[in-house]
């Protein structure tokens, strides 16, 4: 068994990972298992000039961009579902021109993030194909030729060599920096397990270049081995592990807790100007030195009010609206 | 008999459902006409979302294609890029009978827009972008639902996420596109409307209480009105399932 | 919930999906959950002309090519490993020139298998460059093209359009008729669960234009959607369910019983001449119409001795020489 | 101290690994050797098999890379194509030390043959043919077991299933491989042979019992001794936990 510990703080796993200018990918899906505790250390130590690979995005992408740590943006969708159906510091950033983007489709965004994790150059598809997606590029070739993380092309039409006279729309794989992850149980050699859906958080694990897991419960390395087969990744692909009970609310977690609406329903009030944001982030992030803190200002019991039901996986009957 | 628009629509787009055929929807309307369709008439529907989440029956409203509520008895958690193969796969045999879009602009062709008004790179409007939308309408047939109105039903979207049938017949292919998938119905507030061999959108169905006058007023491009038939209203065992069962707490409809 | 069953036999499932020049893709890995019950039937209803995509192929590809049901294979490996280093009836016919086959690499057969699950044309890989897998083509260009099913180039090699100056090898992935599979559990409506490494099954499965599940446990559709988070596949892509326990027998199944060495010492036996793989496929194939009278052939004890131990997974201690 | 030809080659094998790299193992010697490695000096060495099964801990020698035995204390039973990503990737990141590969023949620049001896297309001799051997030639570093017989180390293969250094400096750059990484090491019965920077296979090491004449002799191809040196002999402690501890049942050794 390897004697060597993965296991250290977010504030250790962020400062020693994660620089200015990184390209990071961020795991769960707009409001299930986003690895927010890791996310509010990002802002925390103020990393600037952050380059996202957006995916399904949530409030936590919002979050980073309202903090003045993003200056560029690979997108194809970003809300808190139910809650804010447009992330609004994205929304404003876009609109006053505060913030370089580019869109693709969420399933384009998929398949690339998933063609990195094999390892390709590129991956062949049809999507976008007629759409503006293709006719417009969000950010021109000569602006990629200066950024010093994207591809110089979004993407390359060429004929399918093994149907002539078909297109295909060839996606160059991005170069993920960091993957943020929040998974139910880790280890400390790095192995983890998420239960229930992965979406496409196995991808950019083994994608990035380096990879930080928050759990709700950290295992011993024997514990997680016993049952390889529900493993979802190993400790290979790991470079920190960080404790973290709730680590990803207010988003979902599945067999732990259900999503907090009234946080939701706060943040789109909160995320309406930046002013009501600056303050909301100081006293969720700022006020909280540590995910510690954040839960007790949070508070027990309504942590605990969000707890699934067995037999069902989210809480029946939670107040939503 | 009393019903709401959003009643007579969800109803709407349960009528599209065939029973045994396979559906890709979203959360909102979609997915309360697709339950309501699977309660009524098809119970053997199979209802997949985007991310992946395959054939569950959830018992609450969710509030996106991830919320945990759409995992229960469901037959798999598929990691997203299974989504990606079995779209484009199923589509290709015609195992998938449709899939459901919704937009902020639409043009007479079905192309929509649901990424930003304005210009692109200066927006006036940004929203989220595509999501799953660009990939469901590159591979499938689709059904679009739209809030009626004549900012929304324009000659030319301000940017296409999601191609329909471009400018009319053989535009799908040249663009390297299936020509046999694309738009089939949209559904608004007002009406059904399909599209014909010439790849533009006209009026078939008008809800009771609307007329195909009222619906082109608020239609941004001509509409051809010659086909219309008034719809059914709900039928009243149909009703009481949607309001009762679908989405007691009223969250949708 | 459905109320459609796609629950057959063995002989119903291979009458009605197989046809006499499909190609066909097998589940498992080598000696490890192979479908072995669905290819003995295969063998009794003499279907002829497959094409088999090989990939970790075992003894069961090896019956099938003994047995004269196959005119082409694409080949990566082929071995009882342990038992029989080069299965015996494949060498023959490739030292014979009784059929055409053409070599690829396990990786290249595993990833475009992915492929063509991702629905993606052709694979864009580094994998075969330089070597005879390149330079030497089993199966020419114009022996290709007169083939009803397989691609008519084995690849094209392409400059990569966002590495200038690095070639790739562009593989196309391809179209399987049947896929086979042996899983631990299977419901009516087609959903399967494979415990255990999953190998490139679910890939198949995916890909292919008709799968073929047989099963250890037939269990209701209610029980398998009781945990969605641990199952496999959706029945979507299946079209047979076979109950069939011990079906993957003389291979391994996770969670249920080892490999039977006596038996693949056996075969490796009577794989060394045509004659005595015919006496051999008469008494264990021909003289057991149904999987119930080769059960009863083997033995229960037999049988029941290879049942693994939990904690181990295996049967610790089994003779395997 | 009385040790047999394969248990030399074992312990040979252990001494190449590392503590804390990660090694793709096939089963047979190469699994015997890292076995013995993790029980002696590199107790944190990580081995991979081409099946995606991660980081096992097998307690009984497996027959194949796909033997339920492997699965013991691993970390991950991945699906095959995982594999396939996990191996380019980390091996271009320099995180994957080396890959163990087999053959037939070999030439003096490491290029391998396991598919057929004679015309590819008339063998006199088929095997399998590549299993995971070339993807690991082509993003690994490699270390190859061979026997040692004239035979099999010839001036050019029959067949090159798994691409070594070509014909010298700069081929892998030229065909589109990775120009670092390559074969590192032959072992044989009968010692150790490394490749120089003219890309060629010299002896570096003889076994005890061994003499580079005799090495020369039952080698097709010319091989530089003069960088030659006598290898240690098994240690006994080494040689105990091999012989009690990782394969009592002397199923490989």
């Amino acid at each position: 068994m390897n004697t060597d510990t993965k296991v250290m703080s977010a504030e250790a796993a962020v400062s020693s990972l994660i620089s200015d200018g990184d390209c990071l990918a961020i795991g769960g899906f707009v409001t299930n298992r986003r690895p927010y505790a890791l996310v509010r250390e990002i802002i925390r130590q103020k990393k600037r000039n952050l380059y996202i690979e957006g995916g399904p995005s949530g409030g936590d992408i919002d979050m980073l961009i309202g903090a003045g740590c993003v200056s560029t943006i690979i997108v194809s969708y970003i809300a808190n579902s139910g809650y804010t159906q447009v992330c609004r510091r994205f929304r404003e950033a876009v609109e006053q021109g505060a913030i370089q983007y580019d869109d693709y489709s969420l399933d384009v965004q998929t398949i690339v993030y998933h063609g990195a994790a094999l390892g390709l150059s590129y991956v062949p598809v049809k999507n976008m194909l007629g759409s503006d997606l293709v006719n417009l590029w969000g950010i021109s070739e000569a602006d990629r030729k200066k950024h010093p993380k994207l591809p110089d092309k979004k993407f390359v039409i060429q004929e399918d060599p093994f149907n002539p006279g078909s297109q295909l729309c060839l996606v160059p794989t991005p170069k993920i920096d960091v993957a943020l992850i929040h998974a139910q149980l880790a280890s400390p050699d790095g192995t983890f397990r998420i239960s229930g859906a992965q979406f496409q958080d196995l991808d950019i694990a083994i994608a990035a270049n380096k990879t930080i897991v928050s759990c709700e419960e950290l295992v011993s390395d024997e514990e997680l081995r016993r049952q390889p087969e529900l493993n979802s990744c190993t400790g290979l692909c790991v470079d920190a592990v960080v404790p973290a009970s709730y680590g990803a609310h207010p988003s979902q977690c599945f067999n732990y807790y259900d999503y907090d609406s009234r946080f939701f329903i706060d943040y789109d009030n909160a995320s309406r100007t930046q002013e009501a944001f600056d303050r909301f982030i100081a006293e969720y992030v700022d006020a909280c030195p540590t995910h510690a803190d954040y839960l007790n200002k949070l508070g027990a019991a309504r942590l605990l009010k969000l707890r699934i039901q067995p037999g069902y996986g989210y809480t029946p009957g939670l107040k939503r609206k | 008999m009393e019903y709401t628009k959003n009643q007579m629509m969800a109803v709407t787009l349960s009528r599209q459902i065939e029973d045994g055929k396979a559906y890709i929807v979203g959360t909102g309307l979609p997915l309360v006409g697709a339950t309501l369709a699977k309660n009524t008439h098809a119970p053997n529907a199979h209802l997949i979302f985007e991310t992946a989440l395959f054939e569950g029956n959830p018992q609450e409203v969710p509030t996106s294609v991830s919320d945990l509520r759409i995992n229960y008895q469901a037959s798999v958690l598929w990691p997203q890029y299974r989504y990606f193969g079995f779209q484009s796969i199923y589509a290709k045999r015609g195992l998938i009978a449709c899939g459901f879009l919704g937009g902020a602009q639409i043009d007479p062709y079905g192309n929509l827009n649901s990424t930003s008004i304005g210009d692109y790179f200066h927006p006036q409007t940004r929203f989220t972008g595509s999501g799953g939308a660009n990939g469901i309408a590159t591979y499938c047939d689709t059904i679009i639902i739209m809030k009626h109105e004549k900012r929304r039903f324009i000659e030319k979207v301000d940017y296409i996420t999601s191609y329909g049938w471009g400018r009319g017949p053989g535009d799908r292919a040249r663009v390297g596109l299936d020509p046999k998938r694309g738009p089939r119905a949209v559904v608004t507030e007002l009406g059904l409307m399909r599209f014909g061999e010439d790849c533009r959108m006209y009026l078939a169905e008008y809800f009771p209480g609307v007329s195909p006058k009222q619906i082109q007023e608020n239609t941004g491009f001509e509409l051809d009105l010659s086909r219309a038939v008034e719809a059914r209203p709900p039928e009243a065992e149909v009703l009481d399932i949607l309001i009762h069962k679908v989405d007691p707490l009223r969250l949708m409809i």
